[in-house]
């Protein structure tokens, strides 16, 4: 299968096995394209993502594929080509950063511009230190500065050279709130400005939302979903990565009958008595399947909800609340125990209380057919 | 025109003097080069610079001579060794008295000579054990020096209590107050020691006059003064 | 005379280390990073002349440098005279000599530094040379100044290949431990102690100059230093 | 100033200076009481946290100062008493992990028990591997094990130790979500079980909300606030910190009167018309304040909102809508932009819209005010 | 005879080997972690053996040994016996003469043991005795290696001194170096031709057998090894 090689992009074929200690191993294979912008690579750990990352800058030996950078062949197992990672022209930053110990951060950060000019060189150095706001560390070498300090020398030291490939392992990292938010803003800017393919491995489902305009997810060394974050992440097919990518509602159903015109399904939760409906899916009456609901995408009524578009409504009990920071989470038991994010503005205004009852209203489509 | 001679080691204070005397009596200067003659044959046989090789055994410069690397008819033997028993000065044993018995003394306990598969002087020492027949005796009690002043040191430091050096050595500065018993020169084969002008030496005529200087009057006296015993053969010269 | 000798054997010392320094490093980078499997057999044959004694080692490449060796032929074809009893003769043996504790302390060095930042380097554009020159060897600082002090010392005290193919000629082959060796021989203990205690004072002088230094510049310049 | 010594806890008094090149310096002056239980030490990058830490564990020299576990002074710098790492029993997690290259998984985990008889040791060490989901890499060296499971080495390395006090530095980034949860119940399970001072560093709200019983906000080296996650995150004192913990609404203020008997005063915002009740601070009329409103707190309501005890009601329209994740974000323009978080499913019922009018609720008490 | 003789020179190499090991591991870890100062001066005291002439070096040795020298009345007072001469002398001569070739590999290498581990291993309870058994000395393999080669060899290749404390006794100080010179001195070339290959052949067996060894284990037991 040929793949099809556009300009301003990656397009990767890799096949690696990674052996451990006795029979177990690893195998990695996975067939993608990568345009121009962020694409998230997302997936549990273990899940072969930073050894993608290795092979595509020929760090980590591929054993089969082909990979080409805007239809320039860097890789490719049948001709025996492998161009060597320092002549890929991708900047690639580790998950362990891997500074320089014996280099300032200054030199850390020039030392992917030898052929600039002094004076250039100088003023583009000087220019990232600023934006990764560690210019003030520029002599110290990397012992004498903090965890997240590294981490913005090692993001500055990559994005200063002039890549084709931009390649990201959780960059952000052990950064706060706020340098993490200006620094997506920097990255943001600078994707604009560069227009090259970024691929960006995170867990972190904030920088996903912030970042991503398109998630490639990665589970057991093979690519499992891969289109919008909203495609990806909201809608998952498999538990694992339910789970991964935050569904609190990750519930057992039953199909009761297809209602084909409709577009939908009616499901009975678990063992208990209550139906919902919820989009049509490979699926036939009496099979066993997983319904994933967000517990954002839920709404809580203090009275039964009249003239609502939602089909889905479930009466229950408030079994606890819990502030969490910026949310409450609340448990309403409705034979089923559903987790219900609600503002804290909302739990006042409602004067939400344990044992309080509570209608659940469900949209269908927030209710996702998850395999497995 | 300065001549570069290659000397055996145990020449060293004899050839010293030598060398003042030569430099003023012909205004020509000569370099000395101190060293094991077996190396110093296997450097002539490599091109090694030297003029004249002033050898602690004669078969060295035979060889050179027989390979054509040495001047016809200039190789001449220019002194004997002599061989000693030598002591520390602090030893209880009545050395004058005893002579070679000394060495069977139950106090002495390390007995250093030279190497006798290549040092000459080791060489007349084992001789002179067998010819006398306590060889066997004390042969347990042999300590091998390289060369004879490394045997001289084993002595001189203690380790050893007894040595039987060259005649040279032990009159030298540093060993002058030990005491000694001369080994008679019948008791070993001669210690020959010559001297020659090698094919290879860019000042010829310096190297000749040199060893007509080694051979006058002056030098054979202070030869002997140094411990040396200057053969029939040179005298009749 | 005795200045002569020791000016002759710094002059010796400084040459060999810098030549060892310059062949043992790539053939150390050839030994620490080639992934040829036989290349242990090679570590090994770098390590042999250390067994022999100098000496016989020294007749060995005497033998070589001679009219009839093979390196001497070639030098006279080059230069129009022979090799043994020259300056260029004894800097050619004593680097031959000292070879493995240049390279062995090297390869050592070289192998320790994290790949990690050999692959942050290759990511960063660099080339095997680049990588070399300013990742591997700043970071092996410790492992080049123990091949320096070694080979820098041991040129110095070196005295059996020096003799052998040196033949101990004033003022161009009898550097200051033949000299030393000289004395001895002759009993004349004083002046060999003066001579070995001069060598001595400032070798020690050299000696901690070099490790003082590497030790101020060391606990700043170096991470994997420890620094408590 | 004396430091009572009470027991099960962790007493410090730390002074220490690090110099970097230059005048730069940095000065860490922190005296603290650590109860049993997880505390959460928070605060921006480069604010102290790690320093602090390796005074504690005595890694770094502390220059002076006081610490004491459970009554037992381990350092005193007027005393000249320091006890050396190895005898002080307290485990720590570095933020760089630092796994024995050379031994495997299991043996490094094995490491800190030493002591332990053969089979109590293999016993316990395979608990703590299969509690941390990495027994299946344990002949593996950390080399051969992806970052994610290095991170989960590292943590069951120190935790199988008995230790008298845990450090934990930024333990859980690079984990997946799922992961995270789990290992938080664990680490919560453990916390429980052994009842010992736990200092854990996080820049993760998420975290401090699942974990901390108590939360110690460090800002350049100094404590800047202390108390429950809540008093210290949800009402802080400083803008650094504001912007740290995710104040999403940062605002300038001029204050207009205070009125003492309702604990309030009236602020007038930036150059807007607009005005708010916030709680009584130090301030006179007229001073220039800046006053912070996370984005959840804010009720958004599309029709003008009656029978509400909030007083601060302002009228604005829909600037912008984004999605993100499991939020809506809304920028409101009344003048001021405001930045408010809505669940989805609230977004629906509202049927909200870019230029669609609305008003902002804004309870008194959840407008913060903030020095500097 | 032959025969004899190289097993001397290994039972010697061995030993001196061991010995070193022994005391340079311990002295290494004092020049590499010690806070003193001044321990340059150490360092480079260390290193002096190196710069005197082996036969000077083995003259002072000698001395030392003697009646008159300290170490010699020391021994004397204990076994009755001097120590010039036997084996036990040549190998405390050779162990002084081998010295900075173990002591230095190793200090180099345990300075670049990455000091965060060591922190690591002491937060984990282990003190700087477990600390240096489990962390520092397996990771610094590659320098034990290359003392212990560089001792071994040079112990075997080693003549000076030992001719000058040995007393060349064929089965108690007669090496195989001191073997091969006493032929080639006495102009048996093919003698010392013969005896040099030998050892040569053998040398190279046992070097390339450690490396060999060093390097298939060091593939997968030293994790700073680059491994691509
Ligand atoms: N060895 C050192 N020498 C000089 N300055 C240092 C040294 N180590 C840390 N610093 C400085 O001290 C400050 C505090 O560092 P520390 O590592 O404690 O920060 P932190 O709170 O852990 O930050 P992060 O969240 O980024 O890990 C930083 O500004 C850092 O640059
Ligand atoms: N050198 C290696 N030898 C053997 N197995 C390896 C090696 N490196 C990684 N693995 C295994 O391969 C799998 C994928 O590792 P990888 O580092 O790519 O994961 P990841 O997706 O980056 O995870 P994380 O989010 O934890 O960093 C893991 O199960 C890991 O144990
Ligand atoms: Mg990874
Ligand atoms: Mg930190």
């Amino acid at each position: 299968m040929a793949i099809e090689v556009s300009s301003a992009r990656l397009a990767a074929r890799v096949r690696k096995i990674r052996r451990g200690e006795g029979s177990a191993f690893f195998l990695l294979d996975v067939q993608m394209e990568v345009p121009s912008g962020i694409s998230i690579l997302f997936g549990p750990s273990g899940a072969g993502k930073s050894t993608l990352l290795d092979c595509i800058a020929g760090l980590a030996q591929t054993d089969e594929g082909r990979i080409a950078i805007n239809g320039d062949v860097i890789f490719d197992s049948e001709k025996g080509l492998s161009v060597p990672p320092q002549s890929r022209q991708i900047a690639y930053v580790f998950q362990s950063l891997a500074l320089f110990p014996h280099m300032t951060v200054e030199a850390n950060v020039a030392y992917g511009l030898p052929h600039a000019r002094e004076q250039t060189r100088d003023g583009r150095v000087s220019e990232i230190l600023k934006m990764f706001r560690v210019e003030q560390f520029r002599h110290r070498k990397p012992r004498e500065i903090s965890g997240g300090e590294k981490q913005r020398v090692a993001l500055a030291r990559s994005l200063v050279t002039q890549p084709r490939v931009l390649l990201l392992d959780e960059p952000l990292t052990g950064l706060d709130a706020e340098l993490k938010g200006s620094i997506i803003d920097d990255l943001r800017a600078w994707n604009a400005a560069h227009k090259i393919p970024i691929l960006y491995v995170t867990h972190s489902r904030e920088e996903v939302d912030a970042l991503g305009e398109r998630v490639i997810a990665l589970e057991h060394g093979k690519i499992v979903s891969e289109g919008t974050p909203r495609e990806v992440l909201d809608a998952p097919r498999r538990r694992r990565l339910a789970q991964a990518a935050g569904f609190e509602n990750l519930l057992r159903a039953t199909v009761l009958d297809l209602r084909e015109p409709d577009g939908v399904m009616r499901v009975r939760l678990a063992d208990a008595v209550c139906e919902i409906e919820v989009p049509l899916g490979h699926a036939a009456p009496g099979d066993r399947v997983r319904v994933a609901i967000r517990a954002g995408d839920i709404l809580l009524a203090t009275e039964p909800p009249r003239a609502l578009s939602a089909r889905n409504v479930l009466e229950g009990k408030i079994s606890s609340l819990e502030r969490r920071g910026t949310l409450v989470v609340a448990r309403v038991d409705c034979d089923v125990v559903f987790t219900v994010h609600v503002t804290p503005g909302a739990e006042r205004a409602l004067e939400l209380a344990v044992g309080k009852k509570v209608w659940l209203v469900l949209k269908t489509h927030s209710c996702h057919f998850v395999e497995g | 025109q300065e001549i570069r001679v290659a000397a055996a080691a145990d020449l060293k204070f004899a050839l010293d003097e030598l060398g003042t005397h030569y430099e003023k009596q012909t205004g020509r200067k000569m370099d000395v080069s101190y060293g094991s003659s077996g190396n110093f044959l296997a450097q002539i046989q490599n091109g090694a610079p030297f003029d004249v090789f002033l050898s602690a055994d004669i078969e060295y410069p035979r060889k050179l001579e027989a390979a054509g690397l040495a001047e016809p008819g200039t190789l001449y033997e220019y002194a004997l060794g002599r061989i000693v028993i030598w002591m520390p000065a602090d030893t209880r044993i009545d050395l004058a008295q005893l002579g070679w018995k000394a060495l069977l003394d139950p106090s002495i306990q390390k007995i250093a000579i030279g190497n006798p598969e290549h040092a000459p002087y080791g060489r007349a020492a084992v001789a002179a054990l067998r010819s006398v027949g306590i060889y066997e005796q004390v042969r347990a009690k042999l300590v091998y020096g390289e060369n004879i002043a490394q045997a001289a040191q084993f002595v001189a430091s203690g380790n050893a209590q007894a040595g039987i050096l060259a005649l040279s050595l032990a009159i030298s500065p540093p060993m002058r107050e030990g005491k000694r018993w001369e080994i008679p020169a019948k008791m070993h084969p001669p210690i020959e020691q010559a001297a020659v002008i090698l094919k290879s030496a860019k000042d010829k005529d310096s190297a000749r006059a040199f060893l007509t200087f080694l051979k006058s009057g002056e030098a054979r006296k202070i030869l002997e003064s140094y411990g040396f015993s200057v053969p029939a053969s040179a005298q009749t010269q | 005379m005795k200045i002569e000798a020791l000016l002759l054997s710094v002059r010796l010392a400084l040459c060999v280390s810098a030549i060892l320094i310059a062949i043992g490093v790539p053939l150390a980078y050839g030994l620490a990073y080639s992934r040829w499997r036989g290349k242990f057999l090679l570590e090994a044959i770098v390590a042999l002349p250390l067994v022999l004694p100098p000496t016989v080692l020294g007749f060995y490449m005497l033998l070589a440098m001679g009219p009839r060796g093979a390196l001497g032929k070639l030098w006279y074809a080059a230069f129009g005279h022979g090799l043994a009893f020259t300056f260029a003769g004894l800097v050619i043996a004593s680097v031959l000599y000292s070879l493995p504790f240049a390279v062995q302390p090297l390869v050592a060095s070289f192998e320790t530094v994290d790949s990690k930042l050999l692959d942050a380097s290759a990511v960063l554009g660099a080339g095997s040379l680049r990588t070399f020159r300013r990742i591997i060897l700043p970071l092996s600082v410790p492992g080049i100044i123990t091949a320096l002090v070694l080979s820098f010392a041991h040129t110095l005290g070196e005295f059996g290949v020096v003799l052998m193919v040196g033949g101990n000629l004033s003022g161009v082959t009898r550097t200051v431990s033949i000299d030393i060796y000289d004395r001895a021989q002759s009993l004349d203990y004083a002046g060999a102690n003066r001579t070995a205690l001069l060598l001595l004072v400032i070798s020690f002088l050299v000696l901690s100059a070099v490790y003082g230094a590497n030790r101020r510049a060391g606990r700043r310049a170096w991470a994997p230093w420890p620094l408590r």
